[in-house]
């Protein structure tokens, strides 16, 4: 019998000899070569090994799409970097994107596809694609109208794919997409607003490197809202040079955007917006309005009692009035309304404040503009839509009610990313058929999933992306297989369109693609034709050949315009901001903290607490690693005489949860801060048993009549334990004096 | 070597004295005198310095060579393969203390080195002889010089109160205790 | 006017007959002798009132004869070879638990090498821990044996005589001891030859500006110097037991006296040797405890950086090893039986010694602190308030009262310095005390620095505790399984001693450390001793 | 943070060894209060290995496993190393960290590690070298194409991915680039300058507009 005999084992067996070779010549020599083949007295720093490939690709770490450029060698992928050229991350990457590796090569990854006999307590076995596939067309053949599909977040191509399936098999579903760091980024309540004052339903534009004074209310832009690369830059932007800008944060809980701000104003949670009505009239009783704004507008500060409002939300007028002046007279003022901003249930009322803010100062189109469409117009729709939390409750009740047959878990871990309340676990239960997509063991396939069908992470796979928010510039990125697959998986479209094909009837016709490779070039090429057709005349790669342009989108990471297309804002301007609306207030004596959860810079909902670099990398303002933590005033703390690292029990009316305290400087007194990110119980070795998942506690209340959760609004009570555990952290001292010759 | 050797067994520092003394006047020179003690006497009682010793010399030898070796190692290697590191020179003063650690070593060593060799390994005309273990108090061996006639050493020893022995006891001795103490034919 | 008893130098003979050691079964009428005083011997403070006695010329100092000379150095050969050829089931036994103690250590080396240096409690920034503290310990320690013998040898303190040997040999042990840590604390021991200087494949030689070559070096020469030191004056003492012992002893210690007859060459050679090494060795010690102090005297960091450090670890070594001497000589005393050889008149000197060295090191230690404390640098005022008020201070405060208060309220007084009870527990709470003192310096120092956000913290794990703790257990260790293989009193020395008191009792030699003085016994010297009387 | 991590083949030691105070992160942001609650300041100050002239790290390694390369960098030689972590101590700035244990990196994460740079084991020191073989490839590029490196040409991995740019590299000899430049600025200092370590590294000072 022939040994096996991969190429590695080869090259590794004429390492050696060649090893062996040489050191049989030096032999002869004396004081040989061997020696100063790799003299000891060079530093391995000066050896370098072989020559990298670089291949563009797609970040799909978080939503925000920017283009990413991988660094391979011997078929291996050794780095991931922004690629320089492309519109939003211009060559920057943030650390949830540069992880992406651990995604690829993480140690817990899912084999192949596994299926259970009969139980769910019963172990997954290993079984085969054609037998998982067979299941899956089965299943969508059998269950027509009964299918529903579930994501944390879908790439613009798999949602598309996904959106057509449900579409094949009736029942007016569209794919769920949501969980609490979508909730948090608050794409839908922004875009709701813009539609009632910039005119359009679409997520604005902050185009902060233009603005030079920024007031961010409860915007976490630098770390997890929308796009956080992007405004980075823009952020850098501002800095940068002698007419540094300025930026002032306006949020409860002093985030590490608020840190790096000029100044931090703490209004009690959920009454930012009246801080944007107070800058507002400010504005107006100094005479500092932009002189084109609409008339109108003034009519929704006038109102305002400032001073009185002021000392109402604990704020110093005086401090207030500096900075609405050098707001105001700034050439480039921008007022960003945030994800923060959505938490609460005057969340809409809230951000049109903050918009009608921009308004009176002349914001639009200067430093607030429109998201540009997508390249190919509606071709290529639908792209990703986020739902809303009602749709996603609405899902779960159906379930409950045993309406859905199958469901189709393609990203994320709904066990673990939705609050307890919702009660994912009942409605899993009612489910007869669950099958998961993710490449990881997850809490949900753990406990819930009947087959699963592991598909490639983004680093293995086709795709494309169109980004929103984007850029002034229109944006189609390319994503492109950068390694061979690492197991026995297989990407989510291909999964997607070989059960159709399996299932036949109106899924065939759907989804008629023959494999993803397939779909996304022809995506591209309608994207092409649709530029061809002379709808955008310019663009990063000018040629009419199909063959060739596939080629160049894929070697340079996409398509782009070169030339800026803004759409212009048309301020319509409310009747009125009511200020009751803002007026937010559950006192519950025996809940006296409210909840801050947010999601965590690294982990983001959790998704990534399976990857050992982003457990390891400290949270900036608490430089907590590995855990979570709650974060307290130290008012708190000395009142129940707490110290950081001792444990309490933070009970809401939904959950109760033992977690280590972080006394925190930048939090005000009457809320506590809690990270989302850990708790899982099967997400693999570095999510294990870590930390709690704080998601839990959440309380379900919604925002208004708009079918979002209002999910800062969850009220808490705090109770020692008397434990103590050794948060681990990087900061050693809980000295906080500056160090010495600084 | 020539000529008889006597052994003499003298009790007590007294003693020896008088027969060192007696000896020294009869005209035996200290040189062909070996008075093996189980303690150090001062020479002033025991017939005079004895100082053929090479010793010196080989401490000497340690401190010039310990002092080169150090020199070597703290100027000569950095010299030979400079790295830089930072804020000292290729050679800066406080490798000199290599210098003087090893010149110390070098210095101890040879000492030792010395006295081994002066112990075991330097020829020496009375050294073969070996103190049988039950005999109790000092030895005196004289090897009596061409000119003298042995009787005469040995009675005026005697009269000391000194206690010759036959050489056969002590060259029964020796092969007994070969492995110990010697390896060579008495010459 | 009364006779100083001869049991004040006489050795307490002990024993039956004591055939083949080469000696001569002990006359009953001598046994007597030696029992004659015995209550007086037994009671406290008997040996130095008799000495006091002496001073005041009370009693009447008539030296030996050489019959009693003689009947001396039996008894004395005697309790030294017997305690060299005897093995018995109460030493067996404590042996093995010192040796499984000792075992423990390379247990948890072991144990640490495979598992990973981590498994210690040292961490960023505190990257030297009880390793190294017990490093600094035991290269202290070590300073007691040969620097005490050597000076006082140099001196000429003729009371050193029955000490010498059990000094050197703590000096060995305790380097033996210490020299294990420096490997200890590396995170890759099995490359420990990188540190050597020889032309390599690499192409390189150790870094000889870094303070840790010098500390090789430094130790290398420390440890050979007193290897030889403790060695050289022994080889006489290897012969007695060479013509003493039979069988497989003989041949041994016949290899180890390297050929020593006693002829007057020799000991001519070893009297200069022993002369330079004498000279040689102190400076060394010197230098070594301070090529020690300087691996922390030469970074940058606060409380490290003290141009004091080098005198201050020197007194600080002198100290705990004159103190562990003490503590060592007690045990030594008991084990071998040697209560007649090591007196209390000997902790009474030492004892004075230690109390000047005590006052010393307190000087320079609150030197240190002082300067530190009013220097304002704000790293300082940190290190030292943590030390003194902070999480620290229990043992500062520990550290201050045993080493400072203790000593200086005690050893004041003869009776405590007397007292070898007291001055047991003297001597080990003062070398506790100087343990703590090194821990933090090493650790205490390294838990703070310039950058809050880098301060530390640091607790022992096991692997550390029972490495530092097993240390003692092979001190101890190699000196139960020595003390079997070496005579532990230098016979000759002593024997030397005896004679050189009775001689310049006598006026025959001039006493190097004090003038010739007039005969004092009864009996002038023998007129043979004077040349010019010689018969013809 | 991670693409140190990612570049530097930096292994991942988990929450009990950072509970002890051994992360391996060669960059750290370390967070300062500048002023406590109610007023809070904070001040983040990235502290990485300064690459001192006067590195006081250097000279008392036994083995000269940490040693200045002729380009000013201070190197820190892997396989020389054998852990005495005396350079540790003597780093005023604490930028060096230990593997007091063996980096794992389990199938098929060690696919992910970079070919140019050495995966360290126990008992070793290290930290961060500027990407030191980045600066060599782009160096042995420039030779072979028989120029000078260009400014720019080659970034440290933290310098390439911060999304703010807060981090500029570059040449400090040559007096236009845009890091001389910087470094040249009245807002340069050094980091515990007094200690005059002459770091490589100069910070700039913040122009805080602060309003009250």
């Amino acid at each position: 019998m022939m040994p096996k005999f991969t190429r590695r084992e080869f090259l590794k067996k004429s390492g050696l000899l060649a090893a062996a070779g040489t050191l049989a010549l030096s032999g002869c020599g004396g004081r040989g070569n061997e020696e100063r083949l790799v003299p000891f007295l060079r530093t391995p720093e000066e050896q370098v090994a072989g020559t990298f490939t670089y291949y563009t690709s797609l970040c799909q770490m978080c939503p925000a799409g920017c283009g990413i450029l991988v660094r391979t060698m011997n078929g291996r992928a050794n780095k991931l970097e922004g690629n320089p050229q492309h519109p939003i991350s211009q060559g920057r990457l943030c650390a949830r994107g540069q992880a992406g590796l651990q995604a690829l090569y993480n140690p817990d990854r899912l084999q192949g596809p596994e299926v259970r006999a009969n139980q769910r307590t019963d172990p997954f076995e290993r079984t085969n694609w054609d037998e998982g596939l067979a299941v899956l067309g089965q299943a969508l053949s059998e269950s027509p109208g009964r299918i529903a599909i579930y994501g944390g977040h879908l790439p613009d191509h798999v949602y598309r794919v996904a959106a057509r399936l449900l579409e094949a098999a009736g029942g007016n579903r569209r794919p769920t997409v949501w969980n609490l760091y979508r909730a948090a980024e608050g794409r839908n309540l922004l875009q709701q607003a813009a539609g009632d004052i910039l005119g359009a339903e679409r997520l604005p534009l902050f185009d902060i490197g233009a603005a030079s004074a920024v007031i961010s209310f409860n915007a976490a832009f630098l770390e997890t809202w929308l796009s956080p690369v992007q405004y980075s830059r823009g952020f850098a932007e501002l800095r940068k040079g002698a007419n540094r800008g300025s930026l002032v944060a306006v949020e409860p809980r002093l985030s590490s955007t608020a840190a790096v701000a000029d100044d931090w104003l703490s209004p009690p949670g959920g009454r930012e917006g009246e801080v944007a009505l107070i800058i507002g009239k400010i504005v107006l009783d100094e005479r500092l309005g932009a002189g084109d704004r609409p008339a109108s507008v003034d009519a929704l500060f006038s109102q305002v009692e400032a001073r009185g409002l002021a000392e109402e939300l604990g704020l110093d007028f005086e401090k207030l009035v500096r900075i609405a002046r050098r707001f105001a007279r700034s050439e480039a003022p921008l007022a960003i309304p945030g994800g923060g901003l959505s938490a609460f249930d005057n969340a809409p009322a809230a951000i049109r404040a903050v918009l009608a803010l921009n308004l009176l100062v002349g914001a639009p189109n200067r430093t607030l503009f429109l998201s540009p469409p997508a390249p190919a117009g509606g071709e290529l729709d639908p792209r990703e839509e986020v739902s809303s939390y009602v749709e996603t409750a609405a899902l779960l009740e159906d379930m409950k009610a045993g309406e859905v047959d199958v469901l189709l878990v393609a990203d994320g871990d709904p066990y673990h990313d939705l609050p307890e309340a919702m009660g994912f676990a009942e409605a899993a239960d009612q489910v007869p058929l669950l099958i998961d997509f993710s490449p990881f063991p997850t809490d949900t396939s753990e406990l819930f999933a009947d087959l699963r069908l592991p598909q490639h992470t983004y680093l293995e796979s086709w795709g494309f992306g169109v980004p929103e928010p984007g850029t002034a510039l229109s944006t189609m990125t390319a994503q492109q297989p950068v390694v061979p697959p690492v197991f026995d998986t297989r990407s989510l479209v291909d999964i997607f369109l070989a059960g159709a094909r399996l299932a036949g009837g109106t899924y065939a016709e759907l989804l008629p693609w023959e494999d993803e490779f397939t779909y996304v070039r022809q995506s591209v090429e309608t994207m092409q034709q649709a530029l061809t057709a002379g709808r955008i005349q310019t663009g990063s790669i000018l040629t009419n050949d199909p063959e060739k342009f596939f080629l160049e989108w894929r070697q340079f990471g996409g398509w782009w315009s070169t030339q800026e297309d803004r759409p212009e804002v048309t301020p319509v301007v409310p009747s009125e901001v009511a200020l009751e609306q803002l007026v937010t207030a559950r006192p519950e004596e025996a809940r006296p903290h409210r909840l801050q959860i947010y999601p965590h810079l690294l982990l983001a909902e959790g998704r990534h607490a399976n990857k050992a670099w982003l457990q390891e990398a400290p949270d900036p303002m608490t430089t907590v690693v590995w855990q979570s933590w709650v974060e307290i005033n130290p008012g708190l703390a000395e009142e129940l005489e707490l110290k950081t690292g001792d444990i309490v029990r933070v009970a809401s009316q939904s959950a109760e949860l033992e977690v280590p305290v972080y006394v925190f400087q930048g939090i005000a007194p009457g809320v506590v801060g809690m990270p989302m990110g850990q708790g899982h119980v099967a997400y693999g070795r570095y999510a294990n048993d870590r930390g709690v998942n704080t998601v839990d506690l959440l309380e379900l209340l919604e925002v208004g009549d708009t079918g979002e959760l209002a999910w800062g609004s969850t009220r808490v009570s705090i109770e020692k334990t008397g434990d103590h555990d050794n948060l681990a952290r990087l900061e050693r001292s809980d000295a906080t004096e500056l160090p010495t010759g600084i | 070597m020539s000529g008889e050797v006597i052994f003499a067994v003298i009790e007590g520092p007294e003693g020896i004295a008088r027969a060192m003394r007696r000896l020294s006047r009869m005209g035996v020179s200290r040189k062909r005198i070996e008075l093996l003690t189980d303690i150090p006497y001062p020479p002033s009682l025991m017939g005079g310095e004895t100082s053929d010793t090479r010793l010196p010399l080989f401490t000497s030898l340690g401190l010039v060579g310990g002092l080169a070796l150090g020199l070597f190692l703290s100027v000569g290697t950095l010299l030979l393969y400079p790295l830089i590191v930072g804020s000292q020179a290729v050679i800066s003063p406080p490798v000199f203390v290599i210098v003087y650690e090893l010149t110390i070593l070098g210095l101890v060593i040879m000492t030792f080195v010395g006295f081994v060799y002066e112990n075991r390994i330097r020829k020496d005309p009375l050294r073969d002889w070996v103190i049988p273990a039950d005999i109790d108090g000092h030895v005196l061996i004289v090897q009596v010089p061409p000119d003298m006639v042995e009787g005469r050493i040995r009675a005026a020893l005697s009269e000391e109160g000194a206690r010759i022995l036959p050489i056969e006891d002590f060259e029964a001795e020796r092969l007994e205790g070969e492995a110990l103490v010697i390896e060579r034919e008495p010459s | 006017m009364a006779r100083l008893p001869n049991w004040a130098r006489l050795p307490r003979y002990s024993g039956g007959p004591t055939r083949g050691l080469g000696q001569e079964a002990v006359p009953e009428a001598e046994r007597q002798l030696a029992y004659e005083h015995q209550d007086e011997r037994h009671e406290p403070g008997a040996y130095s009132t008799l000495q006091d006695a002496v001073a005041d010329g009370t009693i009447e100092d008539v030296p030996p004869t050489e019959e009693e000379l003689a009947r001396m150095d039996a008894a004395l050969d005697g309790i030294v070879l017997r305690s060299m050829t005897r093995v018995g089931a109460g030493y067996l036994l404590l042996a093995a638990v010192l040796g499984m103690g000792a075992a423990s250590l390379f247990g948890a080396w072991l144990y640490q090498i495979f598992a990973g240096i981590g498994v210690a409690g040292i961490n960023r920034p505190v990257f030297w821990g009880f390793y190294i503290t017990s490093f600094v310990f035991w290269i202290g320690v070590s300073h007691s044996g040969t620097l005490i013998s050597a000076i006082l040898r140099v001196l000429n303190v003729e009371w050193r005589r029955p000490l010498t040997r059990g000094a050197e040999a703590m000096t060995l042990f305790s380097l033996m001891v210490g020299a294990l840590f420096p490997l200890i604390h590396l995170g890759r021991v099995w490359k420990f030859y990188f540190m050597i200087p020889y032309p390599n494949v690499r192409e390189l030689w150790p870094n000889f500006h870094s303070a840790l070559v010098w500390d090789l070096v430094a130790i290398l020469t420390y440890m050979t110097s007193s290897a030889l030191f403790l060695f050289m004056p022994m080889i006489p003492d290897m012969a007695t037991a060479r013509d003493r012992t039979t069988g497989i002893r003989r041949r041994i210690y016949g290899v180890l006296a390297l050929g020593w007859r006693g002829s007057q060459q020799q000991w001519h050679r070893l009297h200069l040797a022993m002369k330079v090494y004498t000279i040689v060795i102190i400076p060394v010690a010197v230098s070594v405890h301070s090529i020690v102090s300087w691996d922390f005297a030469m970074t940058t960091n606060e409380g490290w950086h003290s141009t004091i450090f080098a005198p201050y670890f020197v007194i600080g070594a002198i100290y705990s090893g004159v103190a562990a001497l003490i503590t060592v000589l007690i045990f030594v005393r008991r084990g071998l039986g040697l209560q007649d050889y090591i007196t209390k008149f000997h902790f009474d000197r030492l004892g004075l010694i230690l109390l000047a060295v005590s006052v010393i090191w307190f000087y320079m230690f609150f030197a240190q602190t002082l300067t530190n404390w009013y220097g304002g640098n704000p790293v300082d005022r940190e290190l030292e308030h943590l030390h003194i008020f902070g999480a620290m201070a229990p043992l500062w405060w520990f550290m201050v009262v045993v080493n400072v208060l203790l000593p200086f309220f005690t050893l004041w007084f003869k009776r405590v310095r007397r007292s070898l009870p007291a001055m047991l527990v003297i001597t080990i709470l003062i070398n506790m005390g100087m343990w703590i003192e090194r821990f933090l310096i090493v650790v205490g120092s390294n838990v703070r620095n310039h950058l809050p956000f880098d301060w530390g913290d640091y607790t022992p794990a096991l692997p550390e505790i029972i490495i530092a703790a097993a240390t003692f257990a092979m001190f101890a260790f190699l000196y139960v399984a020595l003390s079997k293989a070496l005579p532990f009193v230098s016979l000759w020395e002593v024997k030397e001693g005896w004679r050189l008191d009775k001689w310049r009792t006598q006026g025959i030699v001039e006493g190097e450390t004090e003038p010739a003085q007039e005969p004092r016994g009864a009996s002038p010297p023998p007129s043979e001793n004077r040349p010019e009387e010689v018969p013809a | 943070m991670v693409a140190c991590y990612a570049e530097n083949n930096i292994a991942t030691v988990g929450e009990e060894q950072i509970q002890k105070d051994r992360g391996l992160h060669w960059i750290r942001i370390e967070r300062y209060w500048k002023t406590e609650w109610p007023k809070p300041r904070v001040l983040f100050l990235p502290l990485l290995c300064q690459h001192c002239d006067r590195a006081p790290c250097e000279p008392v390694c036994p083995v000269f496993a940490s040693v200045h390369s002729d380009d000013g960098l201070n190197l820190q030689v892997y396989n020389r190393c054998f852990g005495t972590r005396y350079c540790a101590n003597n780093c005023p700035y604490k930028v060096r960290v230990f593997n007091w244990f063996k980096g794992e990196f389990p199938e098929p994460m060690n696919a992910q590690l970079n070919p140019d740079v050495t995966v360290r084991g126990v008992g070793i020191m290290e930290k961060c070298t500027f990407c030191v073989q980045r600066i060599r490839r782009a160096r042995q590029q420039a030779r072979a194409e028989g120029r000078d490196v260009l400014e720019g040409e080659v970034v440290p991995a933290c310098v390439q991915t911060c999304p703010t740019g807060a981090l500029t590299f570059g040449d400090l000899n040559d007096p236009d680039s845009l890091a001389a430049r910087l470094a040249a600025s009245d807002r340069a200092y050094h980091l515990l300058g007094f200690i005059d370590t002459e770091p490589s590294i100069s910070y700039l000072k913040g122009l805080g507009a602060e309003s009250g």
